[in-house]
């Protein structure tokens, strides 16, 4: 019995609260917040908030076409890897003052957990048998070169930070860390790294203006070109979901990540009351950081080369994250 | 429901895919007017997309060359049903001042049903974004009437 | 049966030598005769080490064989010793199990060419040595092996002499494998000079009285001799060569052992013959050789139009991951180190056989004449795929496991020791994985996605003989990932405790106390302990199960989804032809050979460079083996001093 | 990108500047041309619209109807470029390009403006009345090209078969000569409208040819004056004709500062004048001129105007008898100076002077050319010319002025030099002087 409810409890986990349901919501929200007020900053109305779910609904009832000269089953497959293994991934993320499953991930392996919806977007892409996708699957996998150099030296920098003279790559010991010191972005020798970090986040998600790959202006939205229906729909999804998981995971390594913990009335109001306004407060933070690094950031610049993205990955930013590693290094 | 759901996103999140059948350029300005912060389009959900893939209304300008019938129809083709066509100007229509024409192969109710045209050369952005809205009615139209098929068809 | 154990050993690789000869006389006309003799020697060599592994595994035991009963006397080691430890049968298998599969997958794969005896007789020459090299006690017995591996290879390399490149590739191989052969061998004759003995043992007992400068001559040589073996940078230049021109059966045993059988002899010289490791300088060296090692053979990779000679240089990148996590020096480095060789000969034994299949379907191995093959060779691709996320490093396959174990390793080590140089090479190290998976996205895309040229349209998926060694491997690659505790603590542990004993095998073979009276004490090595966290099955559970609600849903709501409609078949339908703009669909291919100019413009300068030192002048190879070697050998004196 | 991020964050706290259009009406600006309004009565179906619409857009569809046809105008907006054109050359303004926008719909159909009227069949068809001065006019503004006039023969034909009885040859003729009247063949000159001429638009066919016989004198009166003849005949100024031996008639005149510039003549749409410098003379073919006064306009000395002078009585032999009335003599009396719009000399006024005119004004009178005397010279001696003073600077301005090129300035030599013949005397060089130093004067060197 006791076995029941908690494979049932880890069921709910998985697939609603913190798991697919949940994460998609947020995510489409936040992609929704991000439209709508990079519109205000345009001086337009902008859609409603809602209006990537609506996106989402309506690719759902629309046709999905496989070309005849793509590989059928990792055309279609592609999304839903990526989708999942996104879902899975909140999973190792403590952000929640409930993280069912945030022991058994560490650093490292969320870098290279993040890597597989990028990989499932390129073999998507590349199994479409499009040119324009060749080309974007290039790009693609370029920006992921230029921003794995930044975000491995940020995670080094969380690292030594954190784990002193032990090897500390455990998401929990992080924020038990800040927990007990403070948020790592108050450290002044941190916040280079955490500019780093602001600008891996939109080259993940693939906002403007390191959207080289999926540039719909040059290459008929690169990768994505043949999609259609269900399975764009889901790569549509991935963004958002990886929009809220980038942004989460910046909260969980440099704002403290689990948010507060309070106790008020009754046990077992208290908590749900906690799990509340702990996953309130996380929303706000989460919505301030993508108003912060890829809304303001979208609307005031025009996107980037590949080459010259490369570059300012490898330059600024990974200096940026290096600075702070060497601070880190010299005991500061 | 569910249903609904889908049916009504339909008609609230078109993208838009333009097609250049020899266009003068006006129309095709016009339309990228209707996303400026101005007339800012994406209120309804609207957006360009970069594939016809994607599309859910396929906007035409132009009196269809002959160059450009083919292609047209290849692009036709390729969007995913339900989807709707929007003509945009009188060229597609008519082929307006170029009707005649050894190179002009319109009109495009030759090749392909237009649930929607918008008069005016060019027409306002006001216009266009009035027909991309009528265009996004019919839409939610059509997939209710591919759903109710497929009812029958059970 | 235990009396029969300790004769397998010698018995696997005499079966194998003894396989060459009955080959050459019985296999010369009879295609049956060849593939019973082929199969039945690698199969029974197979068995025979397989059985070794409750003994020294799950036992812990090392087993010594002498030959012709020499046995030590008066403390001498006058006879050839057989001496299997962990270390040594951990590499036997991955030695047993490359070329198990590759002479299955030759069966068919080398159907097209003449002259199979000697095919067989070198393929069986060339499997005996690897494995009598890793089993061997004997450090000339060692040499002779090299030497014999070192010439089958060559012949082999050289083997479709008619194809373009081959012997030219054998040719520089020979040179720079004799360049190594010939530093092994004069190290190994200045150790007897000092020494007096020839058993590993007992030299490991020897030394520990202290490095004359003779002695650290000799490791200077031996040391280079088998950087030469195991392609290290400045010696990798003839693996390129070779790997590409040789039969793929061939490349995958060149990778999955050969190359192996160098890093054997490097961490049997370092570790248990000179026990030289505690030295943090000589540690430094050799993982800078790592690291350069997999950084240029990594970019070097990127630039590559072929489809093996790209996998040939992902291979010298791999070693150099392998040697970088050896030379960490801990428990959790060599582990690492053993478990990513290990998982590189699966892996790469893989791509190796998918690049044969597609040379064998499809007739080259272009990179710019291949593509869109995933259609018409669906296993081929999906094994390949594997292959390529195991190398890549994506969760949950093998890759990810032992790089996962190396990054820990490395990083561990730079906040230990306060050194911003373990920084450097945990970055690298990062870095040069996202680069591997970038350059096999690029094999992906030019080779198995894409659009299927139209003078391809009549290639067909392999045949079944040729499937099944790359379905084991693909199998190991996924259950090397998601069971990496249980062969971190059946295989790994062991064998790294073996690393990190020497006092064990000295007295194994030179009869208990022998160690302790030479002065040898083992370091207290920690057990290993993986410090990080992460469940793979427990993952793979997770998506599975969110895979399972989509289809549930996906299953469900079909009646409110749009179709899925494909193609029907219809090749020329225009809704279902690629977009391109509304151009007919003619055949497109984005080829693979300059996928990421974007990152290759900004890279310009090194690249130029890069390429323009391999020449592929076997005058400039040679010179830069023999620099490297001095390098070497001056660097190591300097550690040690000239006293 | 700093000032653009301020800028972003500003953008966020202010209003946006978008329309909140489909909700709130939104009116297009003035003279926006939009959705084609077409007012059905207003249209006299001259098709015009139709000539002039470079898409095609429109169409007209006649159906008989009892008494008449429907005639029915379609508008296809979908084919329309909204050029505005139709509106233009609609004389009638029943096209008018309003401003609305909102032209979308499902159904094509609903883009479509049309219009019906109903056109009663016209019993008789164009005719014009003696009043006639064949100008060309009116075949000029028919857009159906169903009149020819040949102003050399005096010949005014239309083809019925053509006509569509738009009425806009009736709006355009200077003199009020056309109308819609029987069916019968149109009224040549010679011979004077029929008595049983009925009008329809009593307006445009002023000519009451039927009620009295008298009346039709007057019209004739003033084609007399223009009309062809191979003589010519003398001309006085009008104040001192006797009106025994003159008929007075309009025209146009020449004073004497004319400096035979030749401008009216270049103007001249139907060349009837002729104009020789070097004999410094001035020529008007009277039956050629139209009176259209572009030479008045074009004159730089405002030498011409429209008046009236005596012009020599025909012999009265040539007169031909109309056939039905014989005509009282009658004497103009009153109006002597007619203004050169045609309706001044409408029956109105005619008819009570026509007992008043000579018979012999009724006639078709031969059209007389009068040869200008020689402008008399201006001083004593020697003829008018540009003159220059001792102010000169020798600036060149007067000789980039002139539109003849007849003047050379050297400035390094200090020489102005005028080449008298081709001088035209405009003045041009005299106001470009910034000195003051060239005058108008008489030449006396």
């Amino acid at each position: 019995m006791e076995l029941i409810l908690k494979a049932l409890g880890t069921l709910f986990s998985v697939l609603i609260y913190p798991g697919f349901l949940f994460v998609s919501a947020v995510g489409l929200l936040l992609a929704g917040f991000d439209r709508k007020v990079l519109a205000r900053m345009q001086k337009r109305v902008g859609p409603p908030l809602l209006q990537p779910a609506y996106d989402f609904f309506k690719l759902l009832g629309k046709e999905t076409l496989v070309p005849s000269r793509a590989n059928k089953a990792v055309f279609l497959a592609a999304p839903v890897i990526g989708t999942a293994s996104l879902a899975v991934m909140m999973l190792f993320l403590p952000i929640f003052g409930r993280a069912p499953l945030s022991l058994r991930a560490d650093l490292i392996v969320i870098l290279y957990l993040l890597t597989i919806p990028a990989v499932a977007l390129i073999l998507g892409g590349s199994a479409s048998g499009s040119p324009f996708a060749g080309i974007g699957i290039s790009r693609e996998m370029v920006v992921m070169m230029a921003y794995e150099l930044p975000l491995i030296l940020v995670f080094l920098a969380v690292a030594r930070k954190t784990g002193g003279s032990e090897l500390c790559f455990s998401l929990e010991r992080i924020v038990a860390w800040q927990a007990e010191h403070g948020p790592l972005l108050f450290h002044w020798a941190m916040i280079p790294a955490a500019l780093a970090m602001l600008f891996v986040i939109p080259a993940e998600v693939g906002t403007q203006p390191f959207d080289a790959a999926e540039a719909e202006t040059e290459i008929c939205e690169g990768p994505l070109i043949e999609y259609s229906g269900a399975p764009l729909g889901l790569f549509k999804l991935n963004t958002a979901i990886k929009m809220f998981l980038m942004t989460a995971l910046f909260c969980t390594l440099f704002l403290g990540g689990s948010g507060v913990t309070v106790t008020l009335g009754p046990i077992w109001l208290g908590a749900a009351l906690s799990a509340l306004l702990n996953t309130l407060i996380l929303l706000a933070l989460c919505l301030a950081v993508t108003l912060l690094c890829m809304t303001l950031v979208h609307a005031v610049t025009a996107r980037l080369k590949i080459e010259h993205l490369f570059r300012f990955y490898w330059t600024v930013v990974a200096g940026l994250a290096l600075i702070s590693l060497i601070l880190v290094w010299l005991g500061l | 429901m569910f249903n609904k759901l889908i049916a009504d996103s339909l008609s609230r999140s078109p993208w838009l895919y333009h097609i250049n059948t020899g266009s003068c350029n006006g129309c095709d300005i016009e339309l990228v007017a209707c996303l400026t912060p101005r007339y800012d389009a994406e209120r309804f959900g609207f957006k360009l997309a970069g594939s016809p893939r994607h599309a859910d209304i396929v906007v035409v300008s132009g009196p269809i060359t002959s160059q450009s019938k083919d292609r047209l129809i290849r692009t036709l083709e390729q969007v995913p049903r339900p989807f709707c066509v929007v003509s945009l100007g009188s060229c597609p229509r008519s082929g307006n001042v170029f009707k005649g024409s050894y190179s002009v192969e319109g009109p495009l109710e030759k090749y392909i049903h237009v649930d929607v045209s918008v008069a005016g050369c060019t027409p306002k952005p006001e216009a266009i974004i009035e027909g991309l809205y009528q265009a996004a009615r019919i839409l939610k139209e059509k997939r209710l009437a591919i759903q109710q098929e497929r009812k029958e068809a059970d | 049966m235990k009396e029969f154990i300790v004769h397998f050993p010698v018995l696997a690789v005499m079966v194998l030598f003894l396989g060459a000869f009955l080959a050459e006389i019985f296999g010369f006309r009879s295609r049956i005769a060849r593939r019973v003799i082929l199969l039945s020697c690698v199969s029974v060599s197979a068995a025979m080490i397989f059985a070794l592994i409750p003994a020294v595994f799950l036992r812990g035991e090392v087993l010594t064989y002498w030959m012709g009963a020499w046995e030590p006397a008066a403390g001498y080691a006058i006879g050839i010793g057989y001496e299997i430890d962990a270390l040594g049968l951990f590499f036997a298998l991955l030695v047993v199990t490359t070329f198990c599969l590759s002479a299955v997958y030759s069966l068919r794969y080398m159907e097209r060419d003449r002259h199979l005896g000697h095919y067989t007789t070198l393929f069986l020459m060339l499997c005996g040595s690897v494995l009598g090299l890793v089993l061997t006690g004997d450090i000339f017995n060692l040499f002779v092996m090299v030497e014999i591996m070192t010439f089958a290879a060559v012949a082999l390399t050289a083997f479709r002499g008619s194809s373009h490149g081959a012997l030219e590739a054998a040719f520089k191989y020979l040179v720079i494998g004799s360049i190594g052969s010939g530093m092994t061998l004069s190290g190994i004759a200045l150790l007897y000079l000092q020494c007096h003995t020839l058993n590993m043992a007992q030299l490991s007992a020897v030394l520990s009285g202290g490095l004359t400068p003779a002695s650290v001559f000799a490791l200077g040589l031996m040391t280079a001799g088998f950087g030469v073996k195991a392609f290290l940078v400045p010696f990798h230049t003839p693996a390129a060569d070779a790997y590409t021109a040789a039969p793929s059966s061939v490349s995958m045993v060149f990778s999955g052992m050969v190359n192996k059988a160098g890093v054997y002899g490097l961490i049997r010289l370092v570790y248990t013959v000179f026990r030289a490791m505690d030295r943090e300088s000589l540690q430094i060296t050799l993982i800078v050789l790592g690291t350069v090692t997999m950084f240029a053979g990594v970019t070097m990779a990127l630039a590559q139009h072929d489809f093996k000679r790209l996998l040939a240089f992902h291979s010298i990148s791999q070693i150099g991951y392998v040697i970088t996590a050896v030379s960490l020096g801990t428990v959790l480095g060599v582990s690492g180190g053993l478990f990513h060789a290990m998982n590189h000969t699966l892996f790469k034994g893989l791509l190796f056989l998918c690049a044969g299949a597609v040379y064998y379907a499809a007739g080259t191995t272009d990179l710019d004449r291949l593509g869109g093959l995933s259609k018409k060779m669906p296993h081929t691709t999906a094994f390949f795929l594997i292959g390529a996320f195991s190398i890549a490093g994506l969760p949950p396959f093998n890759g990810f496991a032992s790089k996962w174990f190396i990054y820990q390793a490395a990083w561990s080590r730079a906040v230990s020791t306060g050194n911003f140089f373990y920084t450097v090479v945990t970055v690298t190290a990062v870095i040069v994985s996202v680069m591997t998976l970038a350059s096999f996205i690029k094999v992906t895309q030019a080779v198995f996605f894409g659009q299927l040229p139209a003078q391809l349209s009549q290639v067909r998926e392999v045949p079944l003989t040729m499937r099944i060694p790359m379905a084991v491997l693909s199998l190991g690659c996924l259950a090397g990932g998601l069971f990496y505790p249980f062969v971190s603590e059946t295989l790994l542990a062991p064998a790294a405790k073996a690393v990190f004993t020497p006092s064990v095998y000295i007295d194994a073979m030179m009869g208990a106390g022998t160690a302790q009276a030479a002065g040898v004490t083992d370091a207290a090595a920690a057990a290993l302990a993986v410090p990080g966290t992460w469940d793979p099955v427990l993952w793979l559970i997770l998506l599975v199960i969110v895979l399972l609600a989509f289809f549930l849903v996906i299953l469900t709501g079909e009646k409110t989804r749009g179709a899925v409609l494909d193609d029907g078949g219809q090749e020329d339908d225009g809704r279902y032809a690629t977009f391109f703009g509304g151009e007919r669909a003619l055949p497109s291919h984005v080829s693979g050979s300059d996928l990421f100019w974007g990152f290759r413009k900004n890279w310009d300068g090194y690249f130029r460079i890069a390429q323009g030192l391999h020449s592929g002048r076997v005058n400039d190879y040679a010179s830069y083996a023999v620099i490297g070697a001095v390098v070497l050998i001056i660097v190591i004196f300097l550690i040690f001093g000239f006293r | 990108m700093f000032p653009f991020l301020k800028k972003a964050v500003e953008n966020l706290f202010s209003r946006p500047s978008t329309l909140d259009y489909p909700a709130k009406p939104h009116d297009a600006k003035p003279r926006y041309r939009g959705r084609i309004a077409y007012d059905a009565e207003k249209c006299v179906n001259c098709g015009s619209c139709i000539k002039v619409c470079s898409p095609g857009a429109i169409t007209v569809e006649k159906t008989p109807a009892e008494g008449g046809e429907d005639i029915t105008y379609r508008f296809d907006l979908t084919s329309c470029t909204f050029c505005g054109t139709c509106e233009d050359f609609c004389d009638t303004g029943a096209i008018r390009l309003t401003e609305d926008y909102h032209m979308v719909a499902a159904d094509p159909a609903d883009l479509i403006v049309s219009g019906t009227h109903f056109k009663a069949a016209v019993a008789g068809g164009l005719t014009v009345s003696s009043n006639c001065i064949y100008c060309t006019l009116c075949a000029r503004s028919c857009p159906e090209g169903a009149i020819t006039v040949d102003r050399k023969t005096k010949h005014w034909e239309v083809d019925r078969e053509k006509c569509i009885q738009c009425g806009i040859c009736i709006g355009k003729c200077p003199k009020g000569a056309l109308s819609f009247g029987d069916g019968k063949d149109a009224p040549s000159a010679e011979a004077p409208a029929a008595p049983d001429a009925g009008s329809s638009s009593p307006e445009a066919a002023p000519a009451p040819k039927k009620a009295e016989t008298g009346p039709a004198a007057a019209p004739k009166k003033e084609k007399a004056t223009r009309a062809a003849a191979p003589a010519r005949r003398a001309e006085v100024p009008a104040d001192q004709a006797d009106p025994a031996r003159y008929d007075l008639v309009e025209g146009i005149l020449k004073s004497d500062a004319c400096i035979y510039c030749t401008v009216c003549a270049r103007k001249c749409p139907m060349e009837a004048l002729t104009v020789d410098r070097a004999a410094r003379t001035w020529t008007i073919d009277r039956e050629t001129c139209v009176l259209c006064c572009r030479c008045l306009e074009a004159c730089p000395r405002e030498a011409l105007s429209v008046g009236t002078f005596g012009l020599e009585k025909e012999p009265a032999w040539i007169l031909p008898v109309p056939a039905l009335a014989p005509v009282v003599p009658e004497k103009k009396t009153e109006e002597t100076p007619a203004p050169a719009a045609a309706p001044a000399v409408r029956p109105e006024t005619a008819k009570p002077s026509a007992q008043a005119v000579p018979p012999a004004s009724a006639e078709p009178a031969p059209a007389s050319s009068a040869e200008a005397a020689p402008l008399p010279a201006a001083g004593a001696d020697g003829p008018e010319g540009i003159l220059k003073s001792d102010a000169c600077i020798y600036c060149t301005l007067c000789a980039k002025r002139c539109p003849m090129g007849c003047l050379e300035v050297d400035r390094a030599a200090k020489t102005w030099t005028i080449d008298r013949d081709s001088c035209i005397l405009c003045g041009r060089c005299v106001a470009a002087c910034p000195k003051q130093a060239l005058s108008l004067g008489t030449v006396t060197e």
